[in-house]
């Protein structure tokens, strides 16, 4: 297996407020990784300084065994990175369909465009019925599929999600995961997840990680961390 | 207005016979905002007369050769700072007279404090109202705004009496400014007393950007002739779109400077200004001694010929130089006092024999009434002529100048 | 109000009295203290719509023109002493700001749109006082005396000016501590959230547009004393825009930012003006929009960032 | 259910967008001191019904009664003074003003003094268990979870008898749900509030509510206790997936 | 005045006003474009008018070309100016509040003037024989060449502009960064480049505006105030963004301002913000509002 992304003692912030300590992980090509922990933990700061939207202060970020801790967010993206953030970050004056073909910006061949909505629209065929509207008068669940399925048009060799069912319906999330299982094997997508529901996000990933307070307090594979006993108590309750 | 403690330092320097080094004449101009073509190059010409007095005639002689100096300031761009101008002049400077500001208001606003303080203020602004204010320390050398509007009038009657061409009717157009609008009206009253009709009188502010919508309104009504009041651009404006719409009418008159015949308007505007005419605080082509020698400074200097504006510097600098000389010779003791001062420009009667402000004033006389006006104000008519392929502004009126005769009524209407 | 508040309104009050006893004997200054304190004056009261209440309200001359127009027309001809003229004045711009207020706010015009609005507004007015008083100035009668609200002296005049900016800095303050204030910050930050608390968005902006348009349009008249004749150019769009920067510089929502940028910028104006002016046309203009623009990049703040900066660094 | 216990009353409401029919003849009613859940798929109605009853939205047809009283068309404001607050799905920061000040304006719409409300202000956030450190802190430099108690806060402070969540609970961890859920519940018997919970949370409505209302495409396709509820297969099909634990 | 003489009048001035609009149109065209996109309040786009036409001046009369030409020469020239101000000038107040935009713009404005005032002097500056600078006399009506020159060029591009913005990844890519800019870069836009690219291309809009415009007028270094309100309130009327919209908006204005004309030319600018202030009554937004 080839190592995909690697964070090597990453400090990390804002302005002054230093979020992140010392964190390393780790990702590699084909896995799903799972990162949870409660809230203000820093998982969120943890995936923009991946992305490159914080200010790093020591530590450095691997992609594809180059370091990109210099490198500027759009930089990274079109290394076969991206992100679909927390609170979604639609473009709410632009088509639902304006919304996907943005997403595959960086793709100039028209006919893989085309095929990579069509993937999109047969995931989530509320998108079809939804391509004119603008985005920003979509309902919270629909502009979260939205949100996803723009990562997707992007064809990352890694994508990060952040909260990705945050506001969806029962029957969506398990969707969801299924489909999320299903990009991973079918399509080899490698993925990066923050995740509330902590049990299907650990199921379904090969390792996960727990942040707390800005640190990596526990890490192992899915399996492991799932019985352990401690996150057991703070996160397994359902 | 006087500051709270009376204990300001009078102006007027103490009262001795001995030499006064200087004399300083405070300048406010517009040297920003749109006015500022005419305030900056009245502030070249105020440079030039000085030099010329302070070293060719030695300065103000019966002051023992007090030397002028001028300190200028920027009226700025409302009345407010042309008021701080004032200000700033008298308790800085401790001038004893002012020259300023060319718009109507701001020298509205610098009237209120050279009054109080008793300061001279001899001004370039034309809008008739100045003089009604009952001011005592104002004089006006150059011609009211009304003025220009009777002379433009007066000019094109006289023309048509001579070429014998019948004029029934008139448009009058002006910028909207109190200028453009006592000029325009002044006209309004004469062409009305000539028994010509008005069938329009329209204004527009002077940063017109599209002339067509009156050109076509004027073109509909067909006028025999156009009064024009234009500020600058407009003017050039005006004189553009009429072209490219065919409008000729048998004669259109410039009243007022600049719009039309000033150097920077023929560059700008071509032979669509060709045969408009403008009146003229000033002549620049008087045939005098004076008038020659200073144009020619001013062009040698500046590289351009003096308009109005320098025009009405060089003759109201004049002017308060030989009030100076008077006043020397009237009040050795006290010449600076401002009541003394007052009593020399008062007195003053300035003809071309005896005087060079006079020489450079288009009527070639001076002398002023109680309420500081020019008893003797007269304008000059110029028209853009072609001469030797180029186009030129010649004056016309009252006399035309040497080898010119003027071009009436407009060829091919 | 808290007791370093009200410490240091005294303080700035005591420093102002001062220096205009300083300058009292000079006219210059005398006229541009009070000059500077009016245009405080103005910034001040705007920084209730526009630092408070954060609508971009670029209509402060069309007030303080109206106000002025009528206090000086009721004088004129009718012989109202500006003293209680000015109240009129006041009324008469805080009514028209109203009534175009309300279908403003009804329908919702934000943003830009209102801050185009309100710029056309200036023009509005203009033209129409253009049209129906002619291009003529109109020169304020020869009387003298506090009944007029024309002293005789500089002093006097900058006393009256010290005390309407006194009254806005204490309305301000008054105002932010209070529910109206707490509502109008709130309409800045979201006007939806503010209904679903219960703040009637339309009815506080309306208070704060009232408020703000009284008191520019009573000063307005001050104005026209100094300018001692009035015209349709009262109605000065630019006039606007710089009083609303000013408000902004100085650091939105923040008074004595706003007093301070007022002071800074209109002493650097004509600063600039009368050493430069005369010297190189235009060159003060120029480098005070360089100021604009330097102060705007490093500093988006305003002035009161840079007070914080300061305290902090003190504090260390 | 005679009417005086009748807190808050959907009459057919209908709500379309351009072609969407975002709420189609919509009827419900909530009892006093109730909490009911209001569950459905993702687009289905229950934002836009809360924006129809809380007055941003104005229902094309249909009434909405609060306390017997007829709301339909009145101004959010209207509605906020008459005992009607909600939290937002979509969180709208309010970046410069500090937590304790956004829930002191909520606050202010019983009272006029400022002090008052501020005392009240103190009461709801130390209820609501936002520790004192972040009261102090501006709305750009809160999480996620913050902001939805906040805004929480800033509801109860208006002193409603009506509450209407969005999606509170999303993003929370599950014990921060809990905690979320008992806090809920204290206020509820507390105050004597009716409460509607938009969630798609299933155990936490389920945790709170008696009674659950399920719309589907705009219209209402189920409506009883939780457990009755998640056994339809209608709200299963459309909605859950499959019955939840 | 007679029926027929009356229409004849009113007719032509909607002729004028039509014509005036779609001039307009171009002029606030780089506005829209720049708006639209950065969510910037550019106090100071009359200035660049004015400045970008002194340009057009000078090659003119250097070379004595004719202003269209010349302005084909200029158009270069103001990418690379665009480039410069929106690298140093406006990517450091880009999503900051409003006011400061107004205040760091105004400034640009206040030092585009007053170079210009010291550099060229106040004259009012213009190319003396322009080509199209006849009328075309059609029955009662005229018809300026300049005028029709301009409505043209401006149809044209507002319509490649539209197409530009609605078609193109590029013109995607600018909605999307106005619309947020942190996620545009998640689809690997280069935010930067994108606004370097916008304000540039805005300001050669603002170069084939003032070639146009010196077809016909002068420059001064105050002419910009005289384009800078009536252009906001174009793009506002219109809806952000919509440049469909503008060629309305800019047109509507137009004839309100020349049919203000008729009353008085000194109050029309009244009639045309009077309208604007009713049309915003009822749409907040502008006619062609997306938000
Ligand atoms: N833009 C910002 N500026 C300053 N501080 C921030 C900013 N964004 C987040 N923080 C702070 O960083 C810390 C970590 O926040 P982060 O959003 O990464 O947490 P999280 O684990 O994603 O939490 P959640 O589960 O609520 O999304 C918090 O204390 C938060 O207040
Ligand atoms: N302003 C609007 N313009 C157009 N369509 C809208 C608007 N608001 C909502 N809609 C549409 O109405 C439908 C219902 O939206 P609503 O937000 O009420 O759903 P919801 O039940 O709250 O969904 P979720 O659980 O995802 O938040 C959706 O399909 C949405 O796209
Ligand atoms: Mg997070
Ligand atoms: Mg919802």
């Amino acid at each position: 297996m080839t190592r995909l992304l690697e964070l090597r003692r990453v400090n990390a912030g804002y302005g002054e407020f230093k979020v992140l300590h010392d964190v390393s992980l780790y990702v590699d090509k084909g896995e799903i990784v799972a990162v949870v922990g409660p809230n203000g933990a820093g998982k969120t700061t943890l995936l923009r300084t991946i992305m490159g939207y914080t200010t790093l202060y020591s530590g450095s970020v691997v992609f594809k065994s180059a370091d990109i801790s210099g490198k500027r967010v759009h930089e990274r993206v079109a290394l076969g990175l991206t992100m679909v953030p927390e609170g979604r970050g639609i473009f709410p004056n632009l088509t639902v369909e304006e919304n996907l073909l943005a997403g595959a910006y960086l793709e100039r061949d028209k006919s893989k465009v085309r095929e990579r909505l069509e993937l999109v629209y047969s995931i989530f065929p509320r998108l079809k019925e939804r391509r004119g509207q603008l985005a920003g008068s979509l309902s919270g669940g629909e502009a979260q599929m939205l949100a996803l399925g723009r990562g997707l048009m992007t064809s990352p060799e890694l994508l990060l999600v952040d909260e990705m069912s945050l506001g969806l319906a029962p029957k969506v999330v398990l969707a969801l995961f299924d489909l999320v299982v299903k990009l991973n094997k079918e399509y080899g997508l490698t993925m990066l997840v923050v995740e509330q529901h902590v049990k299907n996000a650990l199921e379904i990933s090969s390792r996960g990680y727990v942040l707390e307070n800005g640190r990596v307090v526990l890490e192992g594979d899915g399996r492991s961390l799932l019985s352990n006993e401690m996150l057991k108590k703070a996160y397994l309750i359902y | 207005y006087t500051s709270k403690p009376a204990a300001t330092p009078s102006p007027s320097p103490t009262p001795t016979k001995v030499k006064i080094e200087k004399v300083v004449i405070g300048v406010v101009q517009p040297l920003t905002g749109p006015y500022a073509i005419f305030g900056r190059e009245a502030v070249d010409a105020a440079r030039l007369v000085v030099d010329i007095i302070n070293n060719e005639l030695g300065g103000v002689r019966s002051l023992g050769g007090a030397k002028l100096d001028i300190v200028v300031e920027d009226a700025g761009t409302s009345p407010e700072s042309a008021r701080l101008a004032a200000e700033k002049l008298i308790s800085q400077y401790h001038v004893p007279i002012i020259y300023g500001a060319y718009i109507s208001r701001f020298t509205m606003a610098m009237g209120t404090v050279t009054e109080q303080n008793k300061v001279i203020l001899v001004t370039d602004a034309l809008v008739d109202d100045l003089a009604n204010q009952g001011w005592m320390y104002f004089f006006r050398v150059a011609p009211r705004a009304s003025a220009h509007g009777v002379s433009a009038v007066d000019f094109v009657m006289d023309m048509a009496k001579k070429y014998n061409v019948t004029i029934r009717t008139a448009v009058i157009i002006n910028e909207d400014s109190v200028f453009g609008t006592t000029v325009s009206n002044g006209a309004h009253l004469q062409l009305v007393k000539y028994g010509v009709e008005v069938s329009s009188h329209i204004t527009y502010p002077y940063d017109i950007t599209d002339m067509s919508p009156i050109i076509d309104q004027i073109k509909r009504l067909n006028p025999d002739i156009i009064i024009a009041v234009p500020y600058f651009s407009d003017g050039v404006l005006f004189a553009k779109t009429a072209k490219a719409a065919g409008l000729n009418p048998k004669f259109i008159a410039g009243a007022g400077a600049c719009g039309f015949t000033d150097p920077d308007s023929i560059k700008a505007a071509g032979d669509a200004v060709l045969y408009y005419t403008n009146t003229y605080s000033y002549n620049p082509a008087k045939p005098t001694e004076w008038n020659s020698k200073l144009v020619s400074e001013f062009m040698r200097r500046y590289g351009k010929m003096p308009t109005e504006a320098a025009g009405e510097v060089f003759y109201s600098f004049f002017t308060i130089y030989e009030a100076l000389e008077k006043a020397g010779q009237m009040f050795p003791d006290d010449p600076l006092n401002p009541d003394h001062l007052r009593q020399a420009f008062l007195s003053l009667d300035l003809n071309e024999s005896n005087s060079i402000a006079a020489q450079l004033y288009p009527t070639g006389r001076i002398k002023f009434a109680p309420n500081g006006e020019n008893l003797y104000a007269g304008t000059a008519v110029l028209q853009v002529q072609l001469i030797n392929g180029t186009l030129t502004p010649v004056v016309v009126w009252p006399q035309p100048q040497e080898g010119v005769q003027p071009v009436f009524p407009r060829p091919g209407s | 109000m808290t007791r370093s508040t009200l410490l240091s309104i005294a303080l700035f009050q005591a420093a102002l009295l001062a220096v205009g006893f300083l300058v009292s004997g000079n006219n210059y200054y005398m006229l541009l203290l009070t000059q500077v304190a009016l245009f405080a004056a103005f910034v001040a009261a705007w920084n209730i719509i526009g630092g408070l209440t954060g609508q971009l309200d670029l209509a402060s001359s069309a007030y303080m023109a109206l106000g002025g127009i009528v206090t000086s027309l009721l004088w004129m001809r009718l012989g109202l002493p500006p003293v209680v003229g000015v109240w009129v004045g006041g009324a008469v711009a805080a009514g028209l700001a109203v009534l175009i207020g309300i279908p403003t706010f009804r329908f919702g015009v934000r943003e830009v749109w209102y801050a185009l609005m309100t710029a056309s507004l200036v023009v509005i007015l203009n033209n129409l006082f253009r049209y129906f008083m002619g291009p003529w100035d109109f020169y304020l009668p020869n009387k003298w005396g506090w009944l007029y609200l024309r002293p005789r002296t500089y002093f006097e005049l900058f006393i009256i000016v010290d005390v309407v900016l006194l009254a806005v800095i204490l309305v301000n303050i008054y105002i932010s501590g209070s529910k109206i204030g707490y509502y109008l910050r709130n309409i800045k930050e979201d006007e939806l959230v503010s209904e679903a608390v219960g703040v009637d968005t339309r009815l506080y902006k309306l208070i704060a547009l009232a408020i703000y348009s009284f008191i520019t349009g009573a000063a307005g008249f001050l104005q026209v004393v100094i300018y001692s004749s009035f015209s349709y150019r009262l109605f000065d769009a630019g006039l606007a825009i710089s009083i609303a920067i000013m408000g902004i510089i100085g650091g939105l929502g923040s008074i004595s930012g706003a007093i301070a940028a007022a002071v800074v910028f209109r002493a650097l104006g004509e600063y600039l003006r009368s050493t430069l002016g005369g010297v190189i046309p235009g060159l003060d203009l120029l480098l005070y929009g360089v100021a604009l623009i330097v102060v705007g990049i490093l500093k988006p703040e305003g002035l009161a960032g840079l007070f914080n900066q300061l305290r902090r660094w003190w504090r260390k | 259910m005679s009417a005086p216990d009748v807190v808050l009353r959907v009459e057919n409401v209908t709500k379309r967008f351009g072609g969407v029919v975002a709420l189609n003849d919509v009827t419900l009613s909530v009892g006093r001191g109730e909490i009911v859940g209001l569950i459905g798929p993702n687009g289905s109605g229950k934002t836009t019904l809360f924006n129809c009853i809380t007055g941003v939205y104005k229902p094309d047809k249909g009434r909405v009664f609060f306390m017997g009283r007829d709301i339909t068309g009145l101004q959010p404001h209207e509605v906020a003074k008459l005992g009607i607050a909600r939290t937002w799905q979509k969180v709208r920061p309010f970046r410069n003003l500090t937590v304790l000040e956004a829930v002191t304006t909520g606050a202010l719409l019983r009272t006029d003094s400022v002090e008052e409300a501020r005392k009240t202000a103190v009461e709801v956030l130390e209820l609501i268990g936002l520790p004192r450190e972040e009261w102090g802190r501006l709305g750009s430099e809160i999480t996620l979870m913050e902001h939805k108690l906040v805004d929480l806060a800033r509801a109860l402070a208006t002193g409603p008898k009506l509450l209407l969540l969005d999606e509170i609970a999303a993003g929370l961890r599950p014990h921060e749900q809990e905690r979320l859920a008992e806090v809920i519940k204290k206020v509820w018997s507390d105050r004597g509030l009716t409460i509607v919970v938009v969630e798609h949370v299933m155990r936490f409505v389920m945790s709170l509510s008696k009674r659950v209302v399920v719309l589907h495409e705009g219209r209402v396709i189920a409506e009883g206790p939780p457990e009755e509820v998640a056994s339809n297969p209608r709200v299963i099909e459309a909605y859950l997936g499959i019955k939840p634990v | 005045m007679s029926v027929g003489g009356l229409l004849v009048a009113v007719l032509q001035q909607v002729i004028d006003g039509v014509f005036l609009g779609l001039f307009y149109a171009i002029v606030a065209s780089g506005l829209a474009l720049i708006f639209g996109v950065m969510d910037i309040i550019n106090f100071a786009h009359g200035d660049l008018v004015m400045i970008s036409a002194y340009f057009v001046w000078l090659i003119s009369t250097y070379l004595n070309i004719d202003p269209l030409l010349s302005m084909l020469l200029v158009l270069p020239v103001l990418f690379v100016l665009g480039l410069a101000i929106q690298k140093g000038l406006i990517n450091p107040v880009l999503g900051k509040e409003p006011l400061i935009q107004i205040a760091v713009t105004v400034g640009l404005g206040f030092v585009l003037q007053n170079i210009a005032l010291g550099y060229f002097k106040a004259e009012p500056r213009g190319y003396p024989n322009p080509v199209f600078s006849e009328g075309l006399s059609i029955g009662p009506f005229v018809i300026y060449e300049s005028k029709l020159l301009s409505a043209a060029v401006s149809v044209l591009v507002l319509f490649l502009l539209d197409q530009f913005l609605s078609r193109t990844r590029l013109g995607l890519a600018m909605r999307a960064v106005t619309d947020d800019r942190s996620s545009a870069m998640l689809m690997g836009i280069n935010v930067e480049r994108v606004y370097l690219l916008t304000f540039a291309i805005g300001m050669v809009l603002v170069g084939v505006a003032s070639g146009l415009w010196m077809e016909m007028g002068q420059v001064w270094p105050y002419l910009g105030t005289s384009f800078s309100l009536v252009s906001w309130v174009a793009v506002a009327l219109a809806g952000l963004g919509s440049i469909r919209g503008l060629a309305v908006s800019a047109v509507i204005i137009g004839i309100a301002e020349s049919m203000g004309s008729l009353i008085s030319p000194s109050v029309k600018m009244a009639v045309v913000y009077l309208i604007f202030f009713f049309i915003l009554w009822f749409k907040p937004r502008g006619f062609f509002a997306k938000r």
